[in-house]
């Protein structure tokens, strides 16, 4: 029964990103991708990705979006409709295309248990967690054991496009372009403030919840750092840029993102520092496993707050920028 | 006993939930105007939602699965009609009036 | 507490924990004092390394303690402390001549950023040359281009914007075109390590997806690395971005990519399909002939200094892709000494042309013409560089020309062909360097500098530093040329 | 070929079209958005490829609750994999739009042609 | 002083006084003059001192240091080398004393950089006749060209920077294109580039190869301005007439040549080229170009244009004895370089004397001028008699030589062209010498004397030496004599 419930996913992400393509006007092009990734994230959640699925909700459908709607809002929203070399183009995706097409027939089936995929690490993983992490989500211990390295490096990536931004629109916007920081919001809008200060406070709840208990169901760093940063969102789309810039200054956005990335990288120095490798846990404290769970939650707070504080940052980049008029 | 009647009882509530979205996906495409098609929207939100909830609600019984779904509807019913308003309420100022008028020269 | 065992993670950390550091030093000077200290002692790292390995060390280290497959794995060999060299090297001088050239071009208050973009793109190079995972390469080769995007977008007038989305796009394209490629082989092999994957590769039996998987890998970091269809973001990212960032950039990050592209086909593939070996070649030897000759062609016409540097940039990537694709001891030998002595060649270049920048603000080349009046040791050095581009001897540039003509002798029927076309390159790139030279010389000034004098005392010392290396390793190549050779038996010996 | 046979090529080769979607996008469309929208879409279909390898017949998410420690789970690898793709890719869109909207700060245009035609 | 650290010795006195003149410049002119000539004299001395030990028989040899694995930088004397590096170095002092005269009574600027770079250039010189291997020849050849680019290009005018980028292109373009790839073969294909008597191809290469590999090799040394690659030597004339003394006499043509006798001699091998059916082509190219050079200075007005082609087609005839493949013609080939060094010396000292005196360069304008620069004219008849072979002078001896190694391979090729182009020398040099000596000077032409002393002290000195060779050329006989222990006298 499931099968045909992908399928028909399947078919309507296709159908979705022709849709994409097709149309001239770039805000139902943003919009129409938001709807993409969510039909991604439901797609990953068929295929058993949990952790995947909240990722792509959190941070494909809802930071993307904000960004794009941030972009244009800053830039024209209509796109001129214009081909160009049609033909040229068409030869290189066909020959592209047919170049998977052919790639795909010697795949194994999806879900086949023999497949390769399946014998050599994920048993390892799936055995060995319990025994040295002792919790049950394996996605959260190979992201902050046993591939930490890897989180590390997407952390500093993270790190590398919030300084990028802010160092792209550090520049002086050009002169007369106004903006009247106290004008946006929905202030005279009851109703969206209301509900909406009704719902922040269990958002961020939802978030410091997903963080600190990636261990047991899905969830982590990532997904808590979105989950918070589109809270606080939320709250500077209703109550205004200011009022946000005041909640959360900037400053504090810039050492979350700092502390964040340096809390990750001191957790592996001093695990150099006190004579293991360099993002080994198990010589933190004396006993390993606990040692790793401190380990991992540790990071993984480190990695929250770097993702929470670009994601802001980037947005108030984005938003509090005075628009050309 | 009992059961085949929580059985019957949440089969019938989900169907009715689904066919109400069916009807409100029909509205949105049939009706005319941006605001009636709005409303035909707000039906799925609301009333579909319900249903389908309470439905499986009657299938999980009491369990921790119950109240997450009764937060999920708390949280849907919340934001729900927030945004249909917030949606009417961006077409009003973007100039889209409601007026009778309007209606004739679309169909 | 003994680091050397820690050094691999060290030579990535260092640059890498520091970048966020270097964002909170907001007084005056303070940041490029941070980043310049961070960069000289990642190259000490470097150093210790490579003269470790020159005599046959081989470090391999675990990330997070678990073992090779299952955690991630660091191994640096001869080919990876090499280009650990370069990268280092480029990054150590680049901002270490480059203070007063970088003050006059970015704002004083976004530079702390832009020296944490700095570092964090020595990171992110570091990572890739110092990893053995493919996944791991990925994350690192994106650490390394958004951190080459923030540099290149630093520059200061408004064309390095398109330029840098253009490469941005260009870039991206390359780096999942890549992950799809390391999808392919995981998904019939199960592993990610390289080792692991080399092992495993020969057992896989329906071998479709494995070659699709090298077709994909090739295409990707052929788009990285800028070889000669898919260069076309080159030219205008060198030409606009900051003259400190084109020296750091030209001297090593397209070179990283060739790596990873050299490292991940004689491994994985050329390891266990012997016939995969006349593919790669097949495949790659006519791009970088074409890259030669048409690069050539095109910088010898070019009118923008910095642009006919980066066109010379794309025909020398032709040699090092030409120098592998002979898939022999030899050419693997001249492509790797070339990855050397091009980036000492092309760093003292860019370094002169930042010196230059700093009086004559058009570098259209008849602007600048009869600049050796008026800055002498400039144009000496440049100069003394662009001789060694060209590959005269007694420069650096000769001994690479050297290995590529010897083994490129060796190649059969078509040897002369290679020979010839080789020699003309070489001849072209006398052609624009002569040009360049005669027009400092030789011409009467047409344009006044904006500043009389020569250019600041540390970027002309550092210049002059490396043009005197140029020479220096024309002369008694020995240290880079050991690593070289051994770097290229253990590509043919596919021990990784 | 069963209804199981097709489902299992057709994740395959709904990557493979989406995949075409996003590269036509990108090096077809000339407004620079509109290539970061199909930028972003090339890379999801990368993610789906990356995920439709973990599944496994039958197989739950990797969640080893106490008292499952029986039944069969998917891969979790593919999944770290594609946790950090996704914010790679999020990463890059967003200094990719910063960069658009610094282009139609100085260039007054986002359309690849007017801005050539620009210089 | 053992002769190893002489020939360290006799490269580094050049780059020394090259310093010194740069230091000496900013002080005054005299100071500069004097550290050039004390330089000169200095080098003449440490080269000539090696004389004795060459005739004992022994081979001096250094190494620097290793380049590549195989590839080193390596200096040897032997004969051929010790020869060129005497004339040269013997050469440089007296012409300096002729460029000290000749500066002055021009007041040329930026004579600091023209010693300089004479300095420089001889050092290159030095290092090309002591080279060991081929790679060294290759390094000091690169170093001679971009030395003397800044002496050809002296004027500044953008008519010199022209031709002076027609020489610097075709000298680089033939070295990096053509005698570069051809180093490599031989490295490639014989394991080493040393220089060793008999050669070192032997069985490593045959058939078309060789040819093809000679072809690269006489065609890659520019500096001998074989025919095709001949058009820098006309166009190097715009220089100043103390620079074209040193293209043409002292160091980069006879460079040029010496590195193709060197190639033929200590690469190749005399017998195995011999042998070679594939390589006799090279007589034919040297005598036509022989030829050709010879029937365009006819036509040629310009005193320096007749004397560069002149010179091309005398570089043609050591070309050409060395590719007779006989031991007397290679030992008249290293004649030739002599004799013709001293001639050409001579008579480009002869046409700046003229130049300076009467600022007269046209061949039509030396009417009866014999009268008013009897010195200058005289010894610019005994360089023309040198030219042309007639006995009391160098000419003759070497082409006695070249003539015995030809009969002797009875190479009718070689043979008739020496005959035709003594005839042709004939030809273009005696109506100068007859319009000098005979003609009546045109009414109304400016009335002036001879060119200042130095200049013409130097002028006589070369003439001297030109007839003197022709009765003291034992030594130099026997020297390369040693080449050929068989060869008869």
């Amino acid at each position: 029964m499931i099968i045909v419930f992908a399928l028909f996913l399947l078919t309507l992400l296709v159908i979705t990103a022709l849709a994409i393509v097709q149309t001239t006007n770039l805000f139902v092009a943003v919009m129409l991708t938001s709807i993409f990734s969510l039909l991604m994230a439901s797609n990953f959640f068929i295929l058993d990705a949990a952790d995947v699925a909240l990722t792509e909700a959190a941070v494909g459908a809802g930071i993307t979006t904000v960004i794009f709607l941030a972009a244009l809002m800053l830039t024209t929203e209509h796109e001129k409709p214009h081909l160009s070399r049609r033909k040229l183009n068409t030869v290189v995706i066909t020959i592209l295309a047919s170049l998977i097409i052919y790639a795909t027939f010697d795949k194994p089936r999806l879900g086949d248990p023999d497949a390769p995929v399946h014998q050599h690490l994920a048993p390892w993983y799936l055995e060995k967690t319990p025994e040295y992490m002792d919790f049950p989500n394996v996605v959260t211990a190979i992201l902050g054991s046993f591939r930490g390295y890897d989180t590390l490096g997407e952390v500093f990536v993270v790190f590398a496009a919030c300084i990028g931004v802010l160092f792209i629109l550090g520049v002086k916007p050009p002169e007369g372009s106004t903006y009247n920081p106290y004008r946006s919001g929905l202030k005279h809008h009851l109703i969206p403030q209301v509900v909406g200060r009704l719902l922040i406070p269990f958002l961020v709840l939802f978030g410091l919840y997903v963080q600190f208990h990636g261990e047991y169901s899905p969830g982590g760093g990532f997904q808590a750092g979105a989950l918070i940063a589109s809270a606080i969102i939320l709250y500077a789309l209703l109550e205004g840029e200011a009022a946000a810039l005041r909640a959360v200054p900037r400053s504090v956005l810039l050492g979350l993102v700092i502390g964040g990335a340096t809390l990750y990288g001191g957790v592996g120095v001093v695990c150099i520092l006190m004579g293991g490798n360099f993002l080994e846990y198990t010589v933190l404290l004396d006993n390993p496993v606990a040692a790793q769970q401190t380990g991992i939650i540790l990071i993984e707070a480190g990695v929250g707050m770097a993702v929470c504080g670009a994601l802001l940052s980037i947005f108030h980049a984005f938003a509090a920028r005075p628009m050309r008029v | 006993m009992i059961e085949t009647v929580v059985d019957i009882l949440s089969w019938f509530l989900l169907c009715t939930g689904g066919i109400f979205v069916l009807i409100g996906g029909i509205g949105t495409l049939r009706l005319p105007d941006f605001y009636t098609r709005l409303h035909a929207a707000s039906l799925t939100e609301t009333m579909a939602t319900i249903l389908i909830l309470v439905g499986m609600i009657l299938q999980a019984g009491l369990t921790l699965a119950t109240i997450k779904l009764l937060t999920i509807m708390a949280f849907l019913l919340l934001t729900a009609p927030t945004a249909s308003y917030a949606l009417a309420n961006a077409a009003l100022q973007s100039g889209n009036s409601p007026n009778a008028q309007q209606r004739d020269d679309q169909t | 507490m003994d680091l050397t065992p820690h050094l691999p993670a060290l030579q990535v950390i260092v640059p890498m924990l520091s970048a966020p550091l270097i964002v909170l030093l907001k007084p005056r000077g303070l940041a490029w004092a941070g980043a310049t200290a961070v960069a000289l002692l990642s190259f000490a790292v470097a150093l210790n390394m490579a003269i470790a390995i020159s005599d046959g060390a081989h470090y391999r280290y675990d990330m997070g303690g678990w073992a090779a497959p299952y955690g991630i794995e660091l191994s640096v060999g001869a080919f990876s402390s090499l280009i650990l060299l370069i990268v280092t090297g480029a990054a150590a001088t680049a901002l270490l001549a480059g203070r007063a050239s970088i003050d006059s071009q970015i704002e004083p208050d976004r530079q702390p950023m832009f020296y944490a973009a700095w570092l964090l793109a020595l990171a992110g190079l570091a990572g890739i040359a110092v990893s053995a995972d493919a996944f791991n390469i990925f994350v690192f080769m994106e650490i390394s281009s958004l951190a080459s995007y923030v540099l290149i977008a630093g520059g200061p007038n408004r064309r390095a914007l398109p330029a840098v989305f253009k490469y941005l796009v260009m870039g991206t394209i390359g780096a999942t075109f890549y992950l799809i490629g390391v999808g392919l082989v995981y998904m019939m092999t199960g592993t990610l390590n390289l080792a692991d994957m080399e092992a495993r590769v020969g057992a896989v039996d329906d071998i479709n997806p494995i070659l699709v998987a090298a077709g994909f890998i090739t295409i990707g970091l052929a788009l990285k690395a800028a070889v000669f269809p898919l260069h076309v973001w080159l030219p205008n990212a060198y030409t606009h971005s900051p003259h400190m960032v084109t020296v750091f950039l030209a001297a090593c990050a397209t070179k990283v990519a060739i790596y990873v592209l050299i490292r991940f086909d004689f491994f994985v593939f050329q390891s266990n399909f012997d016939w995969h070996g006349s593919h790669f070649s097949s495949f790659l030897m006519p791009l970088g002939l074409l890259g030669i000759l048409v690069a050539s062609a095109v910088a010898m016409f070019e009118g923008h200094i910095k642009r006919l540097l980066a066109m010379s940039s794309v025909a020398q990537i032709g040699y090092i892709i030409l120098g592998a694709s002979f898939v022999t001891q030899d050419g693997l030998t001249a492509s790797a000494a070339h990855l050397f002595n091009h980036a000492l060649a092309k760093g003292g270049l860019f370094l002169a042309i930042a010196a230059l920048a700093c009086h004559y603000d058009d570098l259209r080349l008849d602007r600048l013409a009869g600049a050796a009046r008026s800055m002498p040791w400039t144009s000496a050095a440049l100069a003394i560089c662009g001789f060694s581009l060209v590959g005269v001897p007694g420069t650096a540039g000769f001994i690479s020309k050297w290995l590529l003509i010897d083994a490129a002798l060796d190649q059969g029927p078509f040897a002369w062909l290679l020979v010839l076309i080789i020699l003309a390159s070489s001849l072209m790139a006398l052609a624009y360097v002569w040009r360049i030279v005669e027009t400092l010389y030789k011409k009467p000034a047409v344009v006044q500098p904006s500043s009389a004098g020569e250019a600041p005392l540390e970027l002309l010392l550092i210049t002059w530093l490396i043009a005197l290396a140029n020479i220096g390793f024309g002369l008694f190549p020995q240290f880079p040329l050991n690593l070289a050779s051994a770097a290229a038996e253990l590509l043919m010996g596919h021990a990784l | 070929m069963n209804l199981l046979e097709l489902l299992g090529y057709f994740n395959y080769w709904v990557f493979a079209i989406v995949l075409m979607v996003g590269l036509y996008t990108v090096i077809a469309k000339i407004n620079l958005v509109k290539k970061l929208i199909g930028l972003s879409i090339f890379q999801s279909a990368v993610f789906l490829m990356y995920i439709t390898m973990d599944k496994v017949e039958g197989g739950t998410a990797p969640i080893i609750l106490k008292g499952m420690e029986g039944n069969v789970f998917s891969n979790p690898l593919p999944q770290v994999l594609i946790l950090t793709a996704i914010v790679v890719g999020v990463s890059t869109l967003a200094l990719g739009l910063a960069i658009v909207v610094r282009i139609y700060e100085s260039y007054g245009t986002i359309e690849e042609d007017e801005i050539l035609d620009a210089d | 002083m053992s002769a190893d650290n002489a020939i360290v010795l006799a490269l580094c006195v050049p780059l020394a006084t090259a310093a010194g003149i740069q230091v000496a410049g900013r002080i005054s002119d005299n100071l500069r003059e004097a550290v050039t000539l004390v330089g000169a004299v200095t080098l003449a001395w440490v080269v000539w001192g090696m004389l004795p030990a060459l005739f004992a028989g022994e081979r001096p040899a250094v190494m620097l240091g290793e380049l590549l694995p195989g590839v080193a930088l390596a200096f040897e004397v032997e004969p051929l080398g010790m020869l060129f590096a005497a004339l040269a170095s013997g050469l440089w002092i007296i012409n300096s004393v002729y460029s000290i005269g000749y500066m002055r009574a021009n007041q040329e600027r930026k004579q600091t950089r023209f010693y300089t770079c004479f300095a420089l250039a001889l050092a290159a010189t030095m290092g090309i006749a002591f080279s060991g291997n081929l790679i060294t020849l290759f390094l000091c050849y690169e170093i001679l060209t971009l030395s003397t680019y800044p002496l050809v290009s002296h004027k500044g005018d953008e008519h010199t920077v022209r031709s002076a980028r027609v020489y610097l292109g075709i000298l680089l373009c033939t070295s990096i294109g053509l005698f570069l790839p051809a180093i490599i073969w031989t490295y490639h294909v014989a394991g080493t580039g040393d220089f060793t008597l008999g050669g070192i191809l032997e069985g490593h290469i045959d058939g078309a190869d060789i040819g093809l590999l000679l072809a690269l090799f006489v065609f890659g040394v520019g500096k001998a301005a074989v025919m095709p690659v001949h058009r820098w030597l006309p166009s190097a004339m715009v220089a100043p007439t103390p620079v074209s003394a040193l293209l043409h006499a002292v160091a980069v043509v006879k460079a040029g040549v010496f590195s193709i006798a060197k190639i033929i001699v200590y690469v190749f091998g005399v017998d195995f080229l011999f042998a070679a059916p594939s390589a006799n082509w090279l007589v034919f190219i040297a005598a036509f170009t022989i030829l050709a050079a010879s029937l365009v200075a006819l036509r040629q007005q310009n005193i320096k244009r007749l004397l560069a082609y002149s010179t091309v087609a005398q570089l043609s005839y050591v070309v050409m004895a060395a590719a007779v493949l006989k031991p007397l013609a290679e030992i008249g080939a290293a004649i030739h370089m002599v004799a013709h060094a001293f001639g050409k010396i001579t008579l480009f000292f002869a046409a700046g004397a003229i130049y300076t005196a009467a600022k007269k360069t046209e061949i039509h304008q030396l009417r009866g001028i014999g009268k008013r620069m009897p010195w200058t004219m005289a010894a610019f008849t005994i360089g023309a008699l040198s030219m042309i072979g007639v006995p009391p002078t160098a000419g003759f001896v070497s082409k006695w030589y070249i003539l015995a190694g030809a009969f002797q391979a009875d190479n009718l090729v070689a043979i008739f062209t020496i005959i035709a182009s003594t005839v042709l020398n004939a030809m273009y040099f005696l109506p100068i010498i007859f319009m000098a000596w005979f003609a009546k000077e045109p009414s109304g032409s400016k009335d002036h004397g001879e060119a200042p002393l130095l200049v013409v002290l130097a002028l006589c000195l070369t003439a001297t030496l030109t007839l003197g060779f022709f009765f003291f050329n034992g030594p130099v006989i026997e020297l390369e004599a040693q080449l050929f222990q068989g060869a008869t006298q």
